[in-house]
């Protein structure tokens, strides 16, 4: 892989996480919510690996991002079912609904 | 431009158009669709960075498992008219000065660090087998170690007298067991409730 | 030379017991009379009848007393005197010393100490001794006692205090006799007296005719008859202790009781605002003269440590020099030292006495002045002499017996005897003062009994006059004279206040001269005693010389007496020639203020026909007494200066004082008895004529009706009025003491309520305002900051509140900008 | 042991009667009275035996006892009694018993009352016995409380005022003790040598006479502590200008407290003087003694003025009281000191203290009477305008037979109680200083004037002038009894003075020659540093 610098892929997964951020703060559905989780969470695996690669990290950081990776799948299992949860309580996904945690 | 560099701009272009696409999309479907794209582009960046096991995970976890337990959670909630929860437009702009903000603290950041230096001052003192294993892309046993608690890839090569290094025996038990605690939990939440027989009894109490 | 005979200690065990005796007895019956009194029958006379007795008892164990003394000393005193000559020698002023040197006779110091002290009030085995002269050797070893001994001793202690020493003492001589026996007659006679005097209260209704009710009515009350006799028992019990007393303290002790009785008695119808004004006023002004007294006394027990008259016995045995002897030894010395100008005090064996650090005990000289002024001042008060003298015919509100007792024969001749007594510690310019204040008591209060009408203010003013005479005659050395006159005078005196009585009851309580007149044809008794009475105080006699005096009642004696030793006085020294003048002047006025009552009361025609009608002889319990006195004051002094009484009272004059020897520094010299002597004859002549004079005059004007007294009165109107005014001494003690210690006393209360109330109500409300800002501060600074805390920190909470959206989008977007944010600042604060 | 029985049953006897009074039914008034005067009767035997077994001629402490209290402080519960406190002992008690006879009147809360009279009559008892400094100001204080609320309670229109001027007033003379306790407390160690501190008042008082080695007080905080505790003491006797809380507190107080404020409160001050002031700082007592002589004559005379311009009787009463203590200050505090530092006239300065004391006890006797003769005729016709009496001679004969005796007594008049005293102490004022001693014997003039105006407008006169007339019954049987043994007592005292002098002579006596060496030593202190100074 020579001639891709560090820097690009560092900027990939800033895309990433940027996209993630905006579905984040964006999305009324509960789902797409968590797929922006998913895609920040993806930046950082990009980045992990990258830096696995290009510094001294090494294989620690390929170990990082299969953590995030099962992590985030157990994430994904629980945030599913709390959104069942909410839809089945509020029979909506939107989480402009769930505000009972207003001060 | 070798092919090495084509292959990471197409990665990289998708991987960044399905994210973006899942951004902008409104519909869940298909944001679930543009994710896939997204994570499946990632994965194969993963493979141009000599991260083979990682890569093969993502592909398998993510695209194989996430991805599909999202979707089913969006056709578990998703009936007609939730398909699309639309935002407004201020909220829109919010997020996208956000985004902007992020991406350019970002792209601020990536390039005012001197990358080069960190990779050299690195090299310096690094372990040859480990850039051995990348280099070869047979990540796969040297992880398995790791996760078995030892750590050849660094060890072999050390100087005497040096500590041995440690390896992720301990966190990868711990994030076993916590699957599993996970798993279950979600299982307990996502089963169904007789949250209506609670609000027949509350009326029934009214 | 000890006289530790069985004879003299026994004798003055006696003496003593007698005397306590006499003087308890009244006591006694105070005591039952005023509680049996009050729970018994007011018609019964038992009380008055027991007052008589007690006081009756009283006057015979004086009487054994004075008998038994008599007996045991061989009634020398009574003999033509070799040793009363012998005082008359010639004094000797050696000027290197400045000693006030005594006559040549040496008197050693003799005393004899026995028995050992009892504290059992009425059988007091009493230790005592006698101080006795060594010209008596010869009769103390015949088993006499010589006539001039000194009987002292112990009753009980009062306190001690170190070396410090006060006991209840007696001292008796032959003063202290006479006194007793002279008291005790008059108060018997004068009790029975007022057995009649009183029979009025004999009664569950009086009626008090001079008090009127708010309703228009008389006052009706219970009759008072015991209360009376026992007020005067009471009073019996603390004259004769008086007499008793052988410290000055004690006789200030009974000075201050003969006080309030006298107050009880003059304030007696309580109900009568005017009585007990002069009662009040009575006690007060004596307590003027008590100031000066207790002065006096402050003095003396700093200076000399003890109160005691006569030698004491302490605890040990020791013998220490009583008061006379401190000051003026045996031989009646009194040493100035000639460096410092102060007085040596003698010691008990003729030495010069030392204090604790072995220097000669002094007293300034000036300080024995004062103390003899002060001593004075209470002898002022209670004789009623110039400036103290105004209480006295207020006084006259008692009852006529307590006026008769009390207020003209023996309290307020207490102090002449006490002046008397205390003769030995008066220095010469002291003795000057007292003559020049009896000098001027004597004449002022001879002008204004002049104008008088009230009957008894009249014999208060001559009361006033006599005692006034007493004083001068003390005065200017006289002292056998002062004290003659004192008990002639209260023989006569009394007599003419029980006369005036007997025409008060006679006439129902008319006091009035002006509506009296012609009464000798209605009470032939009173009016015949009566002018034994004011024969006697006249001075009248017959110039026929029968046994070395003249034939007369007892006032001439006693004063002819005085007036001759102002003569011998003003002729030794002549710039004090008024000390004569007035007395013999004021012998005149006596005898016309005297005869123009007995013209008003008894002569001529009845002024008023009321009166007059109503007027009766007073029953025979009041008329013998009148004849009892009557007789002994025509005759007690018969024989003038070589009679009974005056030979008696001479032994206990102090020894080598009056015999011409107390120059001091104010160079009086007083006269001696011989030159006393020499011009006795001259001085009797010019009062007799004089005196003659005055009663002749009294006939023109109130007898004859020659010329009418009211006329005379007219024509010099501002005089008659300033006599009548009293001189005005009530008008200016007002406005000098009373009113200024009203205006005192309201100054000293409003500055208790403005000032010191004032400073701590302010403090108080101050604290209380401080209390106010500090609560002001505690509520709106300390709490309000504790508030405003809570409150921004409530506010913050509440403002937050709206952040806390519950919004899982916004969240996010929060988590992102602060993150954006925390990069902008770790850039701006590391920019590397 | 037996001592300390004694002298604890004695202080405590009415602090048992009172918690016994807890078991009466408020209703049974009569029974709760009695009880009360069994308690105080009971006191006044005990004290009685004290006096028996008292030992005249010995000097120093006796029935001394002692048991720890506060170990760690040095805090001891101290008891004895000597021949000044001893007279006071029974003088309390005695009083006591009459104010509890005279209490009769009272029908408002009477349990209350009566709780609060045994409390304070401990409280008095406790001040008199204590010989520890901490426990003297902790009954000081005792017998500050029940007080205030017997004024505060049961007085008359103004008694809110009257009480919390009489606690104030108390309150800062407390502190003002306190302050000087400490000053002793801390100034008795010495840490260097291991000299513990102490409240002892025995011990306090050998430091302060400097016969102590190591510990002294020196002459600075002698004159200080002594004005510390002279005002403190200056305000319960009271004297000028501290004493404008007695004739409130004796105006509004009920009769019964009038007799216990005047006979035995006063005194307090007087003997916190003779116990404390004057052992403890004998330099102070000599520096200050032509203060407290001037002081003591001002009040006699500022007191008798002040009374001549009363027209309320028990005010009357109570100024009479300022003028007959000031002669307690001036005979305390005729102490002449030569040029050359000796005592001149010791013997008078005796006499001044003895006279003093007797003063003490017999102005308690006699306003004690006097109160009791004003609250006599107040119970029947409700005022005291003196103006608006009269005719009382002839309407209550043996009524007015009893006040003259009282008010004479209180007049000073020989054979009566009041006459021994002031005599006494006028008669040793002349060797301290001869102006002051004549202001002193003016006084007599004054005394007899307001008393004498006092009988006249009251008891004289052909009638009485005021309201309910028909309410002047004759005195019963009870206050006949008081009225008789006041009387008495005021006779016995007047006549045989030497009962009581031989009773306090030979604790005076001591008490006098050790502030003597004590002056004697602290000026010899001064005079050291002077010459080390100088050097």
């Amino acid at each position: 892989m020579e001639g891709v610098d560090l820097k690009l892929f560092l900027l990939v997964g800033a895309v990433l996480f940027v996209c993630g951020v905006i579905c984040m703060t964006s999305k009324r559905n509960g789902i797409g919510v968590l797929i922006g989780v998913e895609l920040v969470l993806n930046a950082a695996n990009l980045n992990f690996v990258a830096f696995s690669r290009y510094t001294p990290l090494g294989l620690d950081g390929q170990i990082m991002a299969l953590f995030v990776i099962v992590l985030a799948a157990a994430e994904a299992a629980v945030a599913l079912a709390i959104a069942l949860n909410f839809y089945n309580n509020h029979l909506t996904i939107d989480v402009d609904r769930a505000d009972e945690l207003r001060g | 431009m070798n092919g090495g560099q084509v292959l990471f701009g197409i990665f990289a272009l998708l991987t960044c158009g399905g994210a973006v696409a899942v951004a902008l999309t409104q519909n869940v479907v298909r944001m679930a669709f543009w994710l896939i794209v997204s994570l499946g582009s990632a994965s194969g960046l993963f493979f141009l960075l000599n991260a083979d096991f990682v890569g093969a995970t993502q592909l398998l976890i993510y695209v194989g498992g996430t991805v599909v337990l999202l979707i089913f959670g969006v056709m578990l909630t998703t009936s007609g008219p939730l398909l699309k929860i639309p935002s407004s437009p201020g909220e829109l702009i919010q997020s996208a000065v956000v985004g902007v903000l992020f991406i350019s603290m970002f792209f601020f950041t990536v390039w005012s660090v001197d990358w080069e230096h960190v990779a050299n001052t690195a090299r310096v003192h690094d372990s040859t087998t480990d850039t051995v294993a990348l280099q070869n892309d047979t990540t796969g046993r040297p992880i398995g170690m790791a996760f078995l608690g030892v750590r050849p890839d660094r060890d072999l090569g050390a100087a005497e007298g040096q500590p041995l290094s440690t390896g992720y025996f301990l966190p990868f038990e711990i994030v076993s067991m916590h699957l599993l605690v996970v798993l279950i939990g979600a299982a307990y939440l996502a089963r169904a409730k007789r949250q209506i027989t609670t609000a027949e009894s509350r009326s029934e109490v009214v | 030379m000890l006289l530790a005979d069985a004879s003299v200690s026994s004798l003055g065990n006696t003496l003593a017991i007698l005397l306590g005796i006499a003087c308890l007895l009244p006591l006694c019956g105070f005591l039952i009379e005023i509680f049996a009194g009050y729970w018994s029958d007011r018609l019964s006379k038992t009380p008055a009848l027991m007052a008589v007795g007690c006081i009756g008892g009283g006057f015979a164990c004086s009487l054994l007393a004075l008998i038994l003394w008599g007996n045991a000393t061989c009634w020398t005193a009574l003999k033509a005197d070799e040793h009363g000559a012998a005082h008359h020698s010639v004094r000797d002023d050696s000027a290197e010393t400045q000693l006030a040197l005594a006559d040549e006779e040496l008197h050693a110091d003799e005393h004899s100490s026995a028995g050992a002290d009892d504290h059992h009030a009425f059988h007091p085995e009493v230790e005592h001794h006698v101080a006795s002269e060594e010209g008596h050797d010869d009769h103390a070893a015949e088993g006499l006692v010589p006539a001039h001994a000194v009987f002292s001793g112990t009753i009980y202690r009062l306190a001690k205090f170190g070396n410090l020493d006060i006991t209840v003492d007696y001292y008796i001589d032959s003063l202290t006799l006479v006194m007793f026996v002279m008291v005790t007659f008059i108060a018997t006679c004068i009790h029975i007296f007022a057995i009649g005097y009183m029979s009025e209260e004999l009664t569950h209704e009086y009626v008090d005719h001079a008090v009127h009710m708010s309703d228009g009515h008389h006052l009706h009350r219970p009759g008072r008859f015991y209360r009376f006799f026992a007020y005067m028992s009471l009073f019996c019990f603390s004259m004769l202790g008086l007499v008793y007393s052988g410290s000055i303290f004690l006789v200030f002790v009974f000075w201050e009781l003969v006080g309030i009785c006298s107050y009880l008695l003059i304030g007696f119808y309580v109900e009568r605002k005017s009585a007990n004004v002069a009662a009040n006023k009575a006690f007060i002004m004596n307590r003027v003269g008590d100031f000066g007294f207790l002065i006096g006394l402050m003095i003396l027990w700093t200076s000399f440590g003890t109160f005691r008259f006569a030698e004491e016995i302490d605890d040990h045995g020791q013998a220490h020099a009583g008061l006379f002897h401190m000051v003026r030894g045996d031989k009646g010395l009194m040493r100035v030292s000639s460096e410092t100008g102060d007085v040596v005090m003698w010691g008990e064996h003729e030495e010069t006495l030392l204090d604790e650090n072995d220097q000669p005990r002094t007293i300034p000289y000036y300080l024995l002045v004062i103390a003899g002024l002060g001593i004075f001042a209470g002898c002022v008060g209670k004789s009623a002499q110039f400036p103290l003298q105004t209480w006295l015919p207020d006084a006259m509100e008692g009852p006529t017996p307590v006026s008769a007792l009390v207020h003209s024969a023996t309290m307020v001749a207490a102090g002449v005897y006490l002046a008397g007594r205390f003769f030995p510690m008066f220095t010469t310019d002291v003795l000057l003062v007292i003559a020049y204040t009896g000098c001027i008591t004597l004449f002022v209060a001879a002008t204004i009994a002049i104008v008088a009408t009230d009957i008894k203010r009249v014999l208060a003013y001559s009361t006033i006059s006599q005692l006034g005479y007493m004083m001068l005659a003390i005065g200017v050395g006289g002292w056998g004279a002062g004290l003659f006159h004192l008990i002639t005078h209260a023989f006569f005196k009394s007599l003419m206040f029980l006369a005036s009585g007997s025409v008060i009851f006679g006439c129902h309580h008319e006091q009035e001269m002006p509506k009296m007149g012609g009464l000798w044809r209605k009470m032939p008794i009173t009016a015949l005693t009566m002018l034994v009475g004011v024969i006697a105080i006249a001075g009248l006699a017959i110039p026929v010389t029968i046994m070395g005096a003249r034939i007369a009642f007892s006032g001439y004696h006693s004063k002819d007496a005085i007036v001759a030793t102002a003569l011998a006085f003003t002729e030794a020294n002549s710039m004090h020639f008024l000390l004569f003048l007035t007395p013999l002047v004021t012998a005149g006025i006596t005898a016309f203020y005297m005869f123009r009552l007995w013209f008003y009361t008894f002569a001529g025609d009845p002024r008023d026909k009321h009166v007059y009608d109503h007027a009766h002889e007073t029953p025979k319990v009041m008329t013998i007494p009148l004849l009892v006195l009557s007789l002994f004051a025509a005759g007690c002094a018969i024989g003038g200066e070589e009679g009974v009484l005056y030979r008696l009272l001479s032994n206990s004059e102090p020894v080598g004082v009056a015999a011409g020897r107390m120059s001091g520094a104010g160079g009086i010299s007083l006269p001696s008895h011989e030159a006393i002597h020499l011009v006795h004859a001259q001085a009797g002549t010019w009062a007799l004529i004089v005196a003659v004079l005055g009663a002749f005059l009294a006939y023109v004007f109130y007898g004859a009706r020659w010329v009418n007294p009211t006329e005379v009165g007219q024509s010099f109107p501002r005089l008659y009025r300033f006599l009548v005014e009293k001189w005005q001494f009530d008008a200016l003690y007002d406005a000098m003491f009373v009113r200024p210690v009203r205006i005192i006393a309201g100054w000293f209360v409003v500055f208790d309520r403005v000032v010191l109330d004032g400073f701590l109500h302010a403090a108080a409300s101050s604290v209380v305002h401080i209390s106010k800002w500090d609560r002001r501060f505690d509520e709106s600074i300390i709490d309000g900051f504790v508030n405003l805390m809570a409150s921004v920190t409530f506010g913050i909470g509440r403002s937050f509140k709206k952040v806390q959206t519950g919004m899982l989008r916004q969240y996010i977007t929060f988590i992102a900008l602060g993150v954006l944010a925390l990069f902008v600042l770790m850039l701006s604060f590391f920019p590397n | 042991m037996s001592d300390i029985v004694l002298l604890t049953s004695i202080i405590f006897t009415p602090t048992i009667g009172s918690i016994v009074l807890l078991l009466f039914h408020p209703k049974s008034e009569e029974s709760m009275k009695n009880w009360g005067l069994f308690v105080t009767a009971v006191t006044f035997v005990l004290t009685l035996f004290l006096l028996k077994d008292f030992d005249s001629t010995q000097a120093g402490m006796q029935f001394t006892s002692t048991i720890p209290w506060i170990p760690h402080w040095g805090v001891n519960y101290q008891l004895g009694v000597d021949g000044i406190s001893l007279p006071l002992v029974l003088l309390t008690s005695l009083i006591s018993m009459l104010a509890m006879m005279a209490s009769w009147s009272i029908t408002k809360q009477v349990k209350g009352y009566l709780m609060l009279f045994l409390l304070l009559e401990t409280g008095m008892l406790g001040v008199f016995m204590a010989l520890d400094f901490f426990l003297f100001y902790v009954f000081w204080e005792v017998m500050l409380l029940p007080m205030y609320f017997l004024i505060g309670i049961w007085g008359g229109p103004r008694k809110e005022y009257a009480a919390i001027k009489f606690f104030l007033y108390t309150l800062v003379g407390g502190v003002l003790m306190f302050i000087a306790m400490l000053m002793f407390y801390f100034g008795s160690a010495d840490s260097s040598q291991g000299i513990l501190p102490t409240f002892d008042l025995l011990r306090l008082a050998e430091i302060g006479q400097g016969l102590v080695p190591g510990v002294t007080f020196s002459p600075t905080v002698q004159s200080i502590a002594f004005v510390l505790l002279f005002i403190g003491f200056a305000i319960k006797l009271p004297s000028l200008p501290f004493h404008t809380w007695l004739p409130d507190a004796h105006v509004e107080a009920p009769t019964p407290i009038s007799m216990i404020l005047a006979g035995v409160l006063l005194k307090m001050g007087g003997y916190g003087i003779l116990r404390i002031a004057f052992p403890l700082c004998p330099y102070g007592a000599q520096w200050g003694a032509y203060a407290l002589v001037l002081i003591g004559v001002v009040s006699i005379l500022y007191g008798a003025f002040a009374a001549m311009a009363q027209t309320d009787f028990k005010r009357l009463v109570a100024y009479s009281s300022v003028s007959h203590m000031g002669y307690v200050l001036v005979g305390m505090a005729v102490w002449t000191i030569g040029a050359d530092g000796v005592t001149v006239g010791r013997d008078y300065w005796v006499q001044g203290m003895n006279a003093a004391m007797f003063q003490m006890l017999g102005h308690g006797i006699s306003s004690a009477g006097m109160f009791f003769i004003v609250g006599v005729i107040y119970d029947r016709v409700h005022h005291r305008d003196l103006n608006k009496f009269g005719g009382l001679a002839g309407l209550m004969p043996l009524y007015t037979g009893f006040a003259a005796g009282l008010f004479f007594a209180g007049l000073g008049l020989p054979g009566l109680c009041g006459f021994i005293g002031e005599v006494f102490v006028t008669l040793s004022a002349w060797n301290y200083s001869k102006l002051l001693a004549v202001f002193v014997a003016s006084g007599v003039i004054l005394t007899a004037g307001y008393i004498l105006w006092t009988i006249q407008r009251v008891f004289f006169g052909p009638e009485y002038k005021g309201p309910h007339p028909e309410a002047l019954t004759q005195m019963n049987g009870r206050e006949i009894a008081i009225a008789s043994v006041l009387l008495f007592f005021a006779v016995v005292l007047g006549v045989f003075p030497n009962t009581m002098f031989s009773l306090m002579g030979a604790s005076m006596e001591q008490l006098v020659s050790a502030m003597d060496i004590g002056y004697q030593n602290a000026v010899q202190t001064v005079n050291d540093i002077q010459t080390t100074m100088l050097k």
